[in-house]
């Protein structure tokens, strides 16, 4: 055990830990004030939810020992067998159960990252329990798909250095299901469904930024050159990210926007995540150029295609997540991280495909099972406020609460 | 000329104004309330203590117009703010004896 | 009594009281409010998706005066609130029938 | 029918209104405003510059009610929210002609 | 010296710094705009008050070389003496003045703790000379009797792994201490006492939660197994006690409500503290329970008690420091934390005993203490504001501005 | 290679770039709040901006080989050669990248800072160009003679830990040439221009005072005393220099403020800057003072001299940077840091002129060029907005936004 690399990634899981607070403010400073407390909650109460379940079965499922390369069996319920000797596989120089919590953190923030898409309309009850079941069943298989020993995306040798499966390729088409199953907000196209408290959305954005140092440098696992190198290739890729995003807009509109240049640093941030580990700082420069005008027009899309993901999951998680798959497949450079692999500019045209599967796989499964959990929430309790209460807002009618009295 | 003041619910106020629009209404002024009415305000919880608050957000919309348009400005208002629930609020009528356009110094029906 | 009450543009607003000061005018009272009228509102643009706001932030003051004042006030408000430009405001002259002060009881020009 | 236009300290509004329903008025609309008057503002400083801030924070309270209540609204008013000191506002008294309750369109007292 | 631990030290040093920040959004949220200010200067003002005292005579008083058990020599006056080697028996892998200032965030976020009691109505001058004596004669002692080398508590064997009997204990009675002596706020029981700003509030929660980390596991003072335990045994009780509170708010009032997610969360992770380097994951999350049904009922004491403890600093971190130190009592585990001891339940019936002692003696000596001190000042200089002033607000009054001119 | 001092650098990295985030916060909270995402925006977009112009350039001129002592060349353009292997001069224990990725936290901070002088009035497309003229011309070249191996300021034994030179007096001076230039903003003396939300100010406060150990300890570049003894110093200076700001506020207006005591921390954070590795902490606590004292008096200023340096870049950052690197000379100690030198008070007052020489220097380069790219800038694309739109505020006419509608 090395105290460096315990230290290491002990901060980085608390990092992690707070992006899920910075998205909670990210996401409740876009909606209209009525819903500010209902939308931080939602990302607030999953941390405890899902940290709950992550310590119960979530964490067997996803890492625990390997059942046909599926998923992982519940041997390791409730964290027996997961102690503080380092484990043989994942992350061999820190306390086993520090690897735990650190994962416990991506289990939490991706749920939290799907609340974004059905904003301002979602009864909370529901919303709790739809959550738990997609944790279950969306979030620990892909996580064993990819990340898990023995699970089947990794084996075929998919490269995802911090996330771009489980996290924002699952959370991106989840979000798209749960927006085209909730429908539009009232006023969705006719009224102003303006932003609340953009201010609030800027510093949510700067955690973001903060704690995913934590997420992509941390995937690393002990801190050396691929920690520095995924630290690095972050950094860039939320910096062109955010230029090239205000770019389009400049273009487009006249004019740059200050959401616009968080929206841009957080699409790059998400694109660069499969990709961390595995690139130079000149190639996550350019997949955040990708990443910013990718999203944009990802985000363009929602207008076309007439759903309302209110906060623009499926533009940046979903579109930046198969970019940065994608681009993981041309740009990894089995020089930055030999445990990686080269891809197409590098010699390897294979692992292109590799990537598309993985990404085709992830989107199938991902979309079904969204779908029908969603659906059979829906049924049993019903999935959506009434029009009465989405006038009044969650606070009101959810929480009882109002946001501010200035 | 008069002052038309009416109480609405805020979400009714982009119809409202749409169709005073097409009456012709050019100008108006808007503030944000709140009502005490027959309509029940709201029960919050902060930490297990309950507060009942009886206010409820309501918008105000001021025109003043000549007495003419009275009539039409009060049945748009009427038309668009409506819900059919408690709590669609009043339109009251006032009398101005005097409009000044403060950039022109026009006066009466000149300066609305 | 009346009550002479001016929309005008926020950032003149020291200057107006500072000038109804001069003249004398004890009290006031001011509230935000927006505006619709000639003068355009601005753009928005949120991710790519633009919302034209049509009303704009103005400041409405309220004094109640004796009728003999009405000239002077209006004056006054003229002169410190015009800019020139298109939605520099109105200003609204209405009957008051009585004013009383809270703290003392005393009723007409003694309460103001 | 009338208006009854009454500024108080905020910290009263609780007890005026519920005076008023005790004498069976049945709605009204308050208005965040600032009052400049007698009462002096304060003094606030930032990194050593000054600003004398001549505004007081105010609730309005407006009032719709038939001629016949106006005298039984201003001695609730009165009583309730007189603390003595400077400042405790003032109440003024308005014709309105016509009062309209959007929901049924009724008019008149009936409205109120 | 080892690097690792050192990082370790020094980034938890800065989280726990960061916990007086969050702590001082946390209550400010919940005040009323006009004490907004003053609510969070009684906090920021706190870390630069009490770090000075720290490192003039609070170090000493507190770590400095044993007197009868009862409290540190003044030798170690401004860190004369607190150099650079690591001291021989407190946190032997980093420099001693590393120790000495992670120990300092400590000491200036158990005063910060007491401000929620007499919140919206202490004067600042007489706020500040109580702050100042009470970390001298309460805290310097308390942590020198659990935690010096030689205090008669530590050496009695009570177990007190980050903070049960000198920080939440001590604060929460000391807070009881004060709304008893202050009087209730004008308006308590009639007027409306909202939070002006919850959304302050779940991000001050939020920070709290990720200094938290710094508290708890940063406590072990070494990267390792322990720290990587309590790291874990924090979030999961944080988690538990979040879930737990809103349960008890659906049960009561039929909504659970996003200030009582926060509260719970924070209930939960005040109440492990002192448990946090004894107990598994499985305790912890256990732990989290009793913290959220308990805390919710200490809350709602106050109700019955009649007294304005403003913003529940009695209800959650007096009772939730009882009941972790109690609760340390039964799950303390000799397996987790070799330096421990077995509570009751790994049959060891003594430990309970001990630990009821160190709660009893630390309520009755801080209630004295504490009362004695704010009378003290009160009759001096007077502690609260006159009533016009509380009108008002502290911001004007005490401070001469205004939170907001938005 | 050490996990534990890479652990460090890189949690220091981060802990910088969330520095900007708070700067952020810091600065929008005292404009109006019509340009309240204007100000935010400066700040962020300079993360990305400056991060990029880093790693093409800005990297190589500061700190690549040597030129004549005066800057770096290109070799490094675009991180060429700069690998994951440490360099056998900088940081030898850590990756190269990660040294590079600490210091561009620097890089970026160091114009986001000279922003609150011209707050409220700048055209943001200008205000693009100028920032990142003045990161290549200005800050590229002081960073390289003060850090730079073979930088001849360095190299003449200037004593300046963690940027008095190139972050706070260069950016304190280009904001007095700032100030001067752009002229007063409209109402300026006359109209009420106050903050618009301070408890955003004080949080940012919080954030920095928090991301500031990463800044000063950080810059020990390695996980041991050094680093502890920085941390100290830092958090003393900042201790002190709130008392003593709030101490001057008290005596001169009556009232103690929260804005004092966060400006009070600020000025002792950034005093502390240049010495925080040479001294102790009673050193430290009375650095602290000096900046309390010295920062209020120079805000002062002014108000006689006329100019409006909106929030103060001038009165904190050029008074305290002078402050800073001046009692660096009189109280740095060879005892605390072998590789830095003894100041007056320890026998060797040779180096309060070399000081003093590194002040001049850098006052009269930074006034200089600044006023020159100013300038420029302002003949080619206007720097100042027109009238109409400063009073309607930057958030509307710069990025058709509004902060909020709540
Ligand atoms: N007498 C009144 N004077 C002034 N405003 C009133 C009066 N009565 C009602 N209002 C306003 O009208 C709003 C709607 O009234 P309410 O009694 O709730 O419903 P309705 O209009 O359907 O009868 C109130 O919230 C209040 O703002
Ligand atoms: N008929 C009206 N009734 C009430 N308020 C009005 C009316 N017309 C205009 N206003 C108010 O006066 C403001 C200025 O009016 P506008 O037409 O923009 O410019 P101008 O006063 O120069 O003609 C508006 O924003 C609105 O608040
Ligand atoms: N002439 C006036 N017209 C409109 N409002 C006024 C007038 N005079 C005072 N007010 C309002 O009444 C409030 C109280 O007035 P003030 O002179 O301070 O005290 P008092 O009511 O005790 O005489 C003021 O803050 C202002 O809002």
């Amino acid at each position: 055990m090395d105290t460096g690399d315990t230290t290491f990634i002990l901060i980085c899981s608390a990092l992690v830990m707070l992006m899920t607070i910075g998205l909670a403010l990210f996401y409740a400073g876009m909606v209209r004030s009525k819903n500010a407390l209902g939308t931080i909650m939602q990302s607030f109460i999953i941390i405890a939810l899902i940290s709950l379940e992550w310590i119960l079965w979530g964490y067997s499922m996803a890492f625990g020992p390997d059942k046909w390369g599926i998923i992982g069996g519940l041997e390791w319920f409730g964290l027996r067998g997961v102690g503080m000797e380092p484990h043989t596989v994942y992350a061999t120089t820190i306390p086993h159960q520090v690897f735990m919590i650190y994962q416990c953190m991506f289990a939490v923030i991706t749920p939290a990252l799907i609340t974004g898409a059905f904003a301002e309309r979602m009864r909370f009850g529901p919303f709790l329990l739809f959550s738990l079941l997609w944790a279950t069943f969306v979030y620990n298989p892909l996580a064993h798909w990819i990340w898990g020993a023995g699970g089947w995306l990794g084996r075929m040798g998919a490269l995802d250095f911090a996330g771009g499966v489980a996290v924002h390729v699952s959370s991106g088409v989840a979000a798209l299901a749960a927006a085209i199953l909730l429908g539009k907000r009232e006023g969705y196209g006719s009224e102003e469904l303006r932003p609340h408290n953009l201010p609030m959305t800027l510093l949510g954005a700067g955690l973001l930024w903060f704690g995913w140092f934590g997420f992509n440098a941390g995937s690393a696992l002990t801190a050396g050159s691929l920690a520095g190198s995924a630290f690095v290739a972050t950094h860039v890729a939320g910096t062109t990210g955010a230029l090239s995003w205000i770019g389009m807009e400049w273009r487009i509109t006249g004019k740059a926007t200050t959401l616009g240049g968080a929206s841009g640093a957080i699409a790059g941030l998400a694109t660069v995540t499969p990709a961390a580990g595995f690139v130079g700082p000149i190639s996550a420069a350019f997949i955040g150029v990708l990443a910013g005008v990718g999203c944009y027009l990802g985000i363009m899309a929602k207008n076309r295609f007439g759903y309302d993901d209110s906060l623009d999951v499926v533009g940046i998680h979903g579109v930046g997540g198969v970019i940065g798959l994608l681009v993981t497949g041309l740009l990894a450079n089995a020089a930055i991280n030999p445990a990686g692999a080269d891809g197409l500019f590098f010699g390897n045209p294979g692992q292109l495909g590799i990537q598309c599967i993985a990404i085709l796989v992830t989107v199938v499964y991902t979309f079904a099972l969204s779908y029908l959990l969603l659906k059979l929430v829906d049924k049993i309790f019903g999935l959506r406020v009434d029009l009465r209460d989405e006038r009044s807002g969650l606070d009101l009618t959810q929480h009882e609460e109002t946001a501010y009295n200035i | 000329m008069k002052k038309v003041e009416a109480i609405i619910k805020p979400f009714r106020l982009d119809q409202v104004k749409k169709g005073l629009s097409e009456v012709g209404i050019k100008g108006m002024t808007i503030t944000e309330v709140r009502g005490f009415g027959r309509q029940r305000g709201h029960k919050e919880v902060y930490r297990g203590a309950e507060y009942q608050v009886d206010f409820v957000g309501k918008v105000k919309i001021e025109i003043v117009a000549d007495a003419a348009m009275v009539a039409d400005i009060v049945k748009v208002i009427q038309d668009q703010a409506r819900t059919g629930e408690i709590g669609d609020g009043k339109i009251f009528v006032m009398p101005v004896e005097e409009a000044i356009r403060i950039r022109t110094g026009e006066t009466g029906k000149e300066a609305l």
